[in-house]
């Protein structure tokens, strides 16, 4: 399995050949990325999983391994479909700094998901965090350069956290891998390990998009291209899911039991999640910006995994899980439109765009699917997820009852504004004006097949039920499923 | 700049840091069990007690100065970086070249033009910019045994470069540079992915160790020392054509 | 005081006048001051986890030091810092370079300034 | 296949199969009435087929099980569906005509999902299939009711913002009372609550309020009675009869599925001889007609004045429900299918009349009978109906609800109950006079009768009501098999005969028609006999002879049916303007929005990152701490 590590350096020798490559790039990228992806795909279909890779020959701890688990690799799977995706939408992204610094971004996210060591990982997350600087900024403009400045000095402040909490664990614990992080944390005084957490969760708050670390979301996903949402979105929000099961429930869980080990701090994070779906849902409301919208959704939909996540049992991880791919198809769908849209009227606004749905049902009727999997509804992805989640939540203590009661009140705002522009596509066209671009087909496409891969889900979840379960399976005991795995035989 | 004194932000900073300081304070102070922050190290409990004594491979393994050992870098910092933890050197490298393209991709096209620079200077600086090299190199090929290493090298030799550029002299042209970096960095990762065809591993120092202290010692280390050298050297010059470069602002903004 | 306290309480001290300025400053210039002030501090912090009373530099100099090394202090940290710096640079450089470009889009250094007064749809 | 399956399965494939087609739209409504004629004969051949179900088992895990979605035929919902997909059949003849190329409204396909979500909320065996075909139903009808129309859309937004309220309490709801008895079973869930109303009375009032407010909602009766003013009037002309007549009666069969059978068997506090819960129920009920009807009076929009019609007979349906007793029960559910005939006869005609001159307001109209015959006829009979004027359908089913609530003896229930009826001719006659009577406008001098195909669903629905009325075996024996499947011993019904609670007051009504045919025949001859009239313009007859064009207003000010019944809207006006639920939700709305721009503007401006990320750090470190 140590083939692995071609997710890595493929995409960056791509990267430093697509500094001379001119009109090619863009077909290099997606054949680059159509290799990552079948690669993946062919590793979570064999049987080896999980595995631990020790990269250059020294075993962990002492060398920088790559935990791979159904878990890990099934992420890296739908980090990868986004990045195909994203590719397919460009639009007039011609200049080779895009492509290369694409291929960085791929490689980092393929990276701070398998990777099973906190440096490497710190080191993975600053690649991103870089490389979605770069591409928000590419456009270039007073918007995009603002987003930009102000995402990179609210990274960098929040790494600098990271940073010190991983000095504070080699410290303490000396050493870095996380499964043995893991197994040792029993034996930290619960203060420092207090303050490990709390400097580390700043460290990877900023980038799960949660309040109040989350001022960069809006701006960040109006600035960029549709593409780079999809890349934010598909990439970065994916890896973002992945690292609250790895760091939060595995790597500062009690016995393995995907239980996070300070009961206060996980209250914190609850109050969190359910300030951030809040937060969102209302802000989302009355924006008219539609690419601010799904930005604020995609903080809601976050808000509401780790809500999940933060659980605990059983019921509410499954339910997390079908959140996170529901999550992932449905936004790919909005976010794949939107750009179309954007194009073919030439504004941002929502109200004006209406007379779409007439002139192209099919992405229309794509358009209703995200966003009624969004909400919930029955019959598409997102409602098992939120079911589950709630269901979940339940048994759980007096925060979590109130969670239920926020998600069931937003949800009631969330309806009323992704059916109000749902709608609104469906609308008369005022003037008799062409619209100024036309869609493409293959955009279309993409964003139907996703539409219908989220009715199947919704219609029959035991499509992913195997996974899911892996998965939840993984989460619930990891101590025999990841610990062991790096250190067979420590237990 | 007008607001750039705001008393309630002050007031705010100052009453987070509060919260901190006294975090910290109560986390210094505790009285719980367990290991504490402000506990003495103790080195044999750390990883860094294996690299040390170079048995990551076989616990029971010892080795001598002048003898092999499974990683023969004499600077155990620089066998760490190099060696042990390659693959975040690797991504380090990733790091400067994906930070130094995205500055040359947002800095603004401008024509600059340089003073011309004082005769002394035009002279002198051949002179300099040759021991600058000469440094930069000593300290790429010696970074496993004496302090040093890829990154400084890189920077010095940059400097050696940004020196000729101030003084007026062309000794490299941006597209040298990009190839340069474009090369190394291929070839960094190309020697990584060899390691995979020929011992099975990503990253693996699968040359020769040769014996400890030694110039001739280590492996791959200073071939990769030297590679990265010219690879920062590279992209940290590219940072300053960028200022001087002019040209055309890209098509699409 | 030991030594090890003195490194601990400067680059904390360090840390903090950074967040200060992060915070409070509205130049961006002086944000990434700031920055650069908290990853000055973070290095030093991050060597003074590896520091040791009377420790060694973890260089193998002699066949001596070979049964010293006990006595050495901790290296990880040492390298750590290595890619902390580099990362550092990497942020400053960017930075810096975005900042030049806000100046002419923004016609300000100030970190306040609107990013959507000129509403142009790019795509 | 499974006859269960095949009643979800046809209309959803025809769904997709019309949204491919639907550029052809007189082919899409025929497919539209196929499907609809259908599903009711199909459902004509279920009844007394009780052990029909259907179940499918999804490979998800919920209570450590997987979850399990099931369809059972129980009386009570084939009472609903059928009887819906009568209306419904007959509603889809009209919308063939209905839809041609200037009331195009496109929303066939839409109305056959909306039509699967009916059946499954009508045969569900479990909570999670209730719910999920009552959330499919609630936001595929935001659809119809939005219809492609700017002002349609506003008005869905409020039925849309409302309707999810009901959705989250409901959701709410299953999931507690599915977590107390472990599975999703209604049945089973029933007994649960029973348990927990003896140990816990307020937490399993809690549970039932939950349903309780979901189904109130849907029904729109206190405090929600406002929304279906502004759905009803917004959407789809064809489609209004659907959305008064079937869609509201979710609420009706979510009550009697759900909570009759839990407080008829649970020991609760009595309130006179009722239970505590049960009264409060016929009080809501209460509330809503009266207020419905003072509401009704005053609109100017005849869609708007019979959708605050329908609220207020479904608070009588409520009502009778509310009484917990054979015939209180059997009254409701009477009134429910007597509710769905007249009502959507009515909506019919008046969708007729607009179809033709295009207006819903009422005193812009008038005369009509002149032109349009047949629809004042079908009109005609429907209000008398819904008047409860014998020998109609409408006045049986009345007569037992009153019956019922005074044989409990809940007197004020009964007097709002009898001041309801009786405001109701006030409202009923003012829409006949001003639509129908009086004098024609001169712009409608050449419209012509409704085409064929919307006078034959008329007819019909004219018939239907006659027949109902003279001999109500037709839907009082399907009742006995509703009341015998909810556990009520129940005699067979006679068919023109129905007995009621109090004694001596059985009642024939052949004998009634008889009388009321005597009467006609009286009325008839009157009007032979008696003078011509003569016609002057009625503009003149108002201002005499004044232009009142020069005063700046329009003469449509001055007809008689514009301030129709403005004294008692001055007397009740202040009343109303105090319980508006509609200006409190407005007002919550607008603080929602500007919520919503303050936290916008501050991800807009955000140089309070920085901040927040502090913050954000103090609420982690405090709350570890506590």
């Amino acid at each position: 399995m140590n083939s692995v590590l071609f997710l890595i350096v493929i995409p960056l020798l791509g990267a430093f050949l697509a500094l001379f490559g001119k009109k090619a790039n863009r077909i290099v990228a997606i054949l680059i990325t159509a290799f990552t992806e079948i690669f993946s795909i062919m590793i979570y279909l064999s049987d080896k999983l999980p595995v631990s890779v020790a990269i250059g020959g020294w075993q962990a701890p002492y060398g920088i391994n790559f935990v791979l688990t159904p878990l890990s690799v099934g992420f890296i799977v739908l980090i990868n479909l986004a990045a195909i995706i994203s590719l397919f939408i460009i639009r007039g992204e011609k200049e080779y700094q895009f492509y290369s610094t694409y291929l960085v971004l791929l490689a980092a996210a393929n990276g701070i998901v398998l990777t099973g060591d906190i440096f490497n990982f710190y080191i993975f997350s600053e690649l991103t965090t870089f490389a979605i600087t770069a591409l928000i900024a590419y456009p270039r403009n007073r918007r995009s350069t603002g987003a930009a400045i102000k995402y990179l000095i609210l990274a960098s402040t929040a790494s600098s956290f990271l940073l010190i909490g991983i000095g504070v664990v080699y410290k303490t614990l000396g050493t870095l891998n996380i499964a043995d992080i893991a197994s040792k944390i029993d034996l930290l005084n619960p203060l420092t390990l207090e303050l490990i957490i709390v400097l580390i969760l700043t460290g990877i708050f900023v980038e799960l998009e949660l309040f109040p670390f989350n001022m960069w979301v809006p701006k960040a996903y109006f600035a960029g291209t549709a593409s780079v949402n999809v890349m934010l979105h598909g990439m970065l929000g994916t890896a973002g899911a992945y690292i609250i099961a790895r760091i939060l429930l595995t790597m500062f869980a009690v016995n393995g039991s995907g239980m996070l080990v300070n009961a206060n701090i996980a209250n914190a994070i609850i109050v969190i999640a359910m300030l951030t779906i809040f937060v969102s849902e209302i802000a989302a409301f009355n924006e008219k910006k539609l690419k601010k919208v799904l930005a604020f959704s995609s903080m809601g939909q976050m808000g509401l995994i780790i809500f999940g996540f933060m659980i605990g049992n059983e019921q509410a991880l499954t339910g997390a899980f079908y959140m996170v791919v529901a999550n992932f198809l449905a936004k790919i769908i909005l976010f794949v439109l939107t750009g179309e849209f954007i194009a073919m009227t030439g504004s941002d606004n929502w109200e004006d765009m209406k007379g779409i749905g007439r002139k192209h049902p099919v992405a229309g009727v794509s358009f209703v699917i995200g966003s009624l999997s969004l909400m919930g509804v029955p019959f598409f992805a997102g409602f098992w997820g939120k079911l589950a989640v709630i269901q979940g939540a339940m048994s759980g203590n007096s925060f979590m009852i109130t969670g239920i009661v926020i998600i069931l009140i937003t949800a009631v705002v969330e309806g009323v504004y992704f059916l109000k522009i749902s709608h609104t596509f469906f609308l008369k066209k005022e003037d008799e004006k062409e619209f100024n671009a036309k869609a493409r087909i293959h955009s279309i496409v993409i964003a139907a097949a996703l539409a219908v891969i989220v009715l199947a889900i919704g219609v029959h979840p035991g499509l992913i039920e195997n996974n899911v379960n892996r998965a939840t399976n993984e989460i619930l005991n990891s101590t025999s499923n990841y610990v062991d795995v790096v250190f067979p035989g420590r237990y | 700049m007008k607001n750039d004194k705001s008393l309630l932000l002050n007031i705010l900073a100052i009453a987070f840091l509060a919260v901190l300081a006294y975090f910290i304070y109560s986390v210094a102070t505790s009285n719980d069990i367990g290991i504490k922050v402000t506990d003495n190290n103790v080195v044999e409990n750390r990883v860094a007690y294996r690299y040390l004594n170079k048995n990551v491979l076989d616990e029971n393994s010892k080795y001598e100065w002048g003898g092999k050992a499974e990683d023969s870098a004499a600077n155990v910092v620089t066998s760490i970086v190099a060696d042990y933890r390659l693959f975040d050197t690797s991504l380090e490298v990733i790091v400067l070249f994906i930070t130094v393209m995205g500055f040359g991709l947002v800095i603004p096209k401008e024509n600059i033009k340089i003073k011309e620079s004082t005769e002394l200077l035009y002279h002198w600086t051949p002179l300099l910019m040759t021991y600058m090299l000469l440094v930069g190199g000593y300290m790429f090929i010696n970074g496993h045994i004496s302090p040093g290493g890829g990154f400084p090298a890189g920077a010095i030799m940059s400097t050696a470069i940004l020196v000729g550029v101030l003084a007026g002299k062309q000794t490299v042209s941006h597209t040298t540079l990009k190839k340069i970096e474009a090369i190394a960095g291929t070839l960094i990762f190309s020697i990584a992915t060899l390691g995979f065809f020929l011992k099975g591993s990503f990253f693996i120092n699968f040359l020769e160790g040769g014996n400890v202290g030694d110039l001739f010692s280590a492996g791959l280390i200073p071939i990769l020392y030297t590679l990265v050298a010219f690879k920062v050297a590279a992209e940290l010059s590219g940072i300053y054509f960028e200022f001087y470069e002019g040209g055309e602002e890209h098509d699409n903004v | 005081m030991t030594m090890s306290n003195i490194f601990l309480i400067s680059s904390t001290s360090l840390i903090f006048i950074g967040l200060f300025g992060v915070l409070t400053r509205k130049n961006i210039v002086k944000i990434l001051l700031s920055l650069n002030i908290i990853e000055t501090g973070i290095n030093l912090l991050l060597v003074a986890f590896g520091y040791k009373e009377g420790g060694k530099v973890p260089i193998l100099t002699s066949s001596d030091s070979i049964n010293h090394l006990g006595n050495m202090v901790d290296p990880v940290p040492q390298a750590l810092v290595l890619t902390s710096i580099v990362i550092g640079l990497g942020t400053t450089a960017f930075a810096l370079g975005l900042t030049i470009r806000y100046y002419k889009t923004h016609g300000t250094l100030n970190i306040e300034a609107n990013d959507e007064e000129e509403v142009t749809a790019h795509e | 296949m499974n006859i269960m399956l095949m009643l979800l399965v046809v209309p959803l494939i025809t769904a997709f199969l019309t949204m491919a087609i639907l550029k052809h739209q007189k082919t899409v409504w025929t497919i539209f009435l196929a499907v609809s004629g259908y599903l009711s004969y199909a459902l004509f051949t279920m009844y007394g087929k009780w052990d029909l179900s259907w179940s499918i088992e999804l490979g998800f895990k919920m209570f450590g099980k997987n979850v399990v979605l099931s369809l059972i035929n129980s009386p009570l919902g084939w009472f609903f569906a059928f009887f819906a997909s009568l209306t419904t059949l007959l509603i889809a003849m009209f919308s063939i005509a209905y839809n041609d190329e200037k009331h195009d409204s496109k929303t066939a396909p839409i109305w056959l999902l909306l039509i699967f979500s009916n059946i499954g909320i009508f045969f569900a065996k479990d909570w999670l299939m209730f719910f999920i075909m009552w959330e499919a139903m609630s936001t595929t009808a935001y659809f119809i009711i939005a219809h492609g129309k700017e002002i349609s859309a506003k008005a869905a937004k409020f039925y849309l913002s409302i309707s999810l309220i009901g959705t989250s309490t409901l959701l709410l709801g299953i999931i507690l009372v599915s977590r107390l008895s472990q599975t999703f079973d209604i049945g089973v869930s029933i007994d649960s609550l029973v348990k927990l109303f003896s140990t816990n009375y307020s937490a399993a009032l809690l549970y039932i309020g939950l349903f309780i407010t979901t189904f109130l909602i849907k029904s729109a009766i206190f405090p929600f009675y406002m929304w279906p003013s502004k759905a009803y009037a917004e959407s789809p002309d064809d489609f209004t009869p659907f959305l008064s007549t079937v869609m509201s009666k979710y609420g009706v069969y979510g009550l009697i599925l759900f909570i009759l059978p839990i407080l008829a068997k649970s020991d609760l506090p009595m309130f006179g001889k009722i239970s505590q819960p049960a009264y409060m129920l016929a009080v809501l009920g209460a509330i809503t007609s009266v207020l419905a009807t003072i509401l009704a009076i005053f609109q100017t929009d005849m869609k708007k004045l019979f959708a605050y019609s329908s609220v207020a007979n479904v608070g009588y349906i409520v009502m009778g429900l509310a009484t917990m007793s054979v015939v209180g029960i059997q009254g409701a559910l009477f009134h429910s299918v007597n509710h769905m005939i007249f009502k959507t006869a009515i909506f019919l005609s008046l969708a007729a009349v607009i179809y033709r001159t295009g207006e819903r307001d009422m005193h812009k109209l008038g005369g009509l009978v002149y032109k349009m015959p047949l629809t004042f006829l079908v009109y005609l009979l429907a209000i008398i109906s819904a008047a409860g004027i014998p020998p109609l359908s409408g006045f049986t089913s009345k007569w037992l609800i009153v019956q019922a609530l005074m044989a409990q003896k809940m007197l004020f229930v009964v007097v709002a109950m009898i001041f309801a009826s009786t405001g109701a001719f006030m409202y009923l006659l003012r829409c006949l006079a001003s639509v129908f009577l009086g004098q024609l406008p001169d712009k409608y001098k050449d419209i012509k009768e409704a085409p064929l195909l919307m006078a034959i669903p008329m007819t019909i629905l004219m018939l239907l009501t006659l027949a109902i009325g003279v001999i109500p075996g037709i839907i009082t024996k399907p009742i006995d098999a509703v009341l015998t499947g909810m556990g009520y011993n129940v005699e067979p019904s006679s068919w023109t005969t129905v007995h009621t609670a109090l004694a001596k007051s059985d009642l024939n009504l052949t004998y009634l028609f008889y009388v009321f045919m005597v009467a006609c025949v009286i009325s008839l001859i009157m009007y032979l006999i008696s003078g011509k009239q003569e016609k002057i313009d009625q503009i003149d007859n108002y201002t005499a002879g004044e232009n009142p064009l020069e005063w700046d207003t329009t003469p449509d000010r001055f007809n008689f049916a514009y301030g129709f019944y403005q004294p008692f809207k001055q007397m009740f006006n202040p009343m109303l303007d105090l319980i508006s639920f509609e200006r409190w939700m407005s007002s919550f709305g607008r603080i929602v929005e500007r919520a919503s721009s303050a936290l916008s503007l501050l991800y807009t401006r955000s140089e309070g990152a920085i901040l927040m990320l502090y913050i954000g750090i103090a609420i982690l470190i405090i709350g570890g701490m506590m």
